[in-house]
């Protein structure tokens, strides 16, 4: 009886000022049962990672158990002097993301390219 | 034509975490039919899955043969929805979220369920009764338009 | 961890044409964490919807009082569906629908529902018991391969 | 407490012979309670009218009454000898109208161009 749960892809690619970024493309759901996939995830980027973008247009469900995972990814990235950057989330969870004050710390762009080009702006 | 119950709709489901989207959908279902707008369908299905995710989580303790009674009661102007636990209810106040606390590690990451439930609904209240507690949430088909509340400042 | 009925959820809804819609969305639901694919969800929520409505118009006769319920039954392997009335349920044999007679006015234009429970899910049946009558719809998550049905030719 | 119900939008276009097509576009539920979007627009349509597209793409509930419905337009179609071809169906409901036998009296094109090209062809 298996949920099909969250599912992340990494990516690396350049920024317009060639230094890297890397991609993490969440789909799925993003719940308490996604400590792995958020957090797991975010622990084996390299040292070196200093620019994170997350997409989040193909997850379809996210709680508030998913977002304090955000946020906890948040956290550890904000001590690394991390820059995260993201977009792809509904009107409505931009909402939410900005009822929580998430967006205090990390904007939510419209789409990949603005996203992409906040590192460099 | 009949007084009794016959918009009332009752779902029934075991305490697991992840059968909240049932819930969750259910009741966009409902309220689909009851012509509510899309925006503020999402707003309910986020506030049912978190009053179902706390009735799993800490009214029934995960114990998954202890079920979550999640009622749906229509009217032609509101939607309620009442989540049943056999658990005792959240003890008030409960902390509001604060994201400069959370970022500094002064507050938990999670505790954000009860401020997004009564952030999205029109009202909620939680009551405790003899056999278990329950969440009530209410969308209004027709909110009072802003422009009414600002009249009367 | 428990044997008592923690796989199976219950829905109560009231005998009113487009109700079925909830119960549709409900099973969907279900279906969905269970794993199925999208064509086989199809194919429930319209046999579910289809025996809803039986329930509602044939079994409940229209009457919003009486409540339709349906059952949800959740195996490692299959779902199975149960959806209640208070009704007799239906005689058999049902005349098996043919477009060329309905065409030609031989057979009246309704009369399908049945027909496409029975070709949408793997078992089907109905079921007098004293208190009402039941349609129980099965789907299988890993239906038998048709290669190994052809083997057995 | 109101449903959206169905709603059905009428064109009339011409086809590449330059004889008129009468397009119906539903939207929204078909149901038995579409007795008068689909008849009722069906029998309103003019005396002169000898092809009917129907679009299903807007459709998004189909059930065994609203599919009767469909078949009772289809029979007096049949009867004054018009034309009905139709498109945009879910490759569910394609499977649904097959199983009933629908497509032996009227075809279930791909899209829009493929339907109005079938009135010529
Ligand atoms: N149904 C409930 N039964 C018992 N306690 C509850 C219930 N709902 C909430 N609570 C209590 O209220 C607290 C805050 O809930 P919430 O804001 O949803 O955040 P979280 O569930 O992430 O802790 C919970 O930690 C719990 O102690
Ligand atoms: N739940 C039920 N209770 C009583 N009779 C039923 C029930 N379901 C079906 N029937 C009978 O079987 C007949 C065929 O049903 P169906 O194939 O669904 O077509 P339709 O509902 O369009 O007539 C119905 O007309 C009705 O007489």
């Amino acid at each position: 009886m298996a949920d099909k749960g969250t599912q992340v892809k990494m990516e690396e690619i350049n920024a317009a000022d060639a230094q890297p970024v890397t991609i993490l493309r969440f789909a799925g759901d993003i719940t308490s049962a996604s400590q792995a996939a958020v957090l797991g995830t975010y622990q084996g980027l390299a040292e070196t990672t200093r620019r994170i973008l997350i997409d989040f247009s193909k997850v379809e469900y996210l709680n508030s158990s998913g977002i304090a995972l955000v946020i906890q990814m948040m956290i550890a990235a904000n001590k690394k002097g991390q820059v995260i950057q993201s977009f792809g989330l509904t009107p409505h969870f931009q909402k939410v993301f900005t009822m929580v004050g998430i967006t205090r710390y990390s904007k939510l762009h419209a789409d990949e390219a603005t996203a992409l080009g906040a590192f460099t702006a | 034509m009949n007084e009794v119950v016959p918009n009332n709709i009752e779902l029934k489901l075991p305490s697991r975490l992840g059968f909240e989207k049932i819930a969750m959908n259910t009741a966009a279902s409902v309220a689909r039919i009851m012509g509510f707008p899309e925006d503020r369908i999402e707003d309910l299905k986020t506030a049912i899955a978190e009053a179902c995710i706390n009735a799993i989580e800490h009214g029934n303790k995960l114990n998954e043969a202890l079920l979550v009674g999640v009622n749906l009661n229509m009217t032609p102007d509101t939607l309620e929805v009442r989540v049943h636990d056999t658990g005792t209810g959240p003890s008030f106040p409960v902390e509001v979220p604060d994201i400069d606390k959370k970022m500094h590690e002064q507050q938990q990451p999670r505790g954000m369920g009860i401020f997004l439930i009564r952030s999205l609904v029109d009202e909620a209240e939680w009551v405790s009764t003899p056999g278990g507690s329950y969440a009530r949430l209410l969308i209004r088909l027709h909110p009072e338009p802003i422009a009414a509340i600002e009249e009367r400042d």
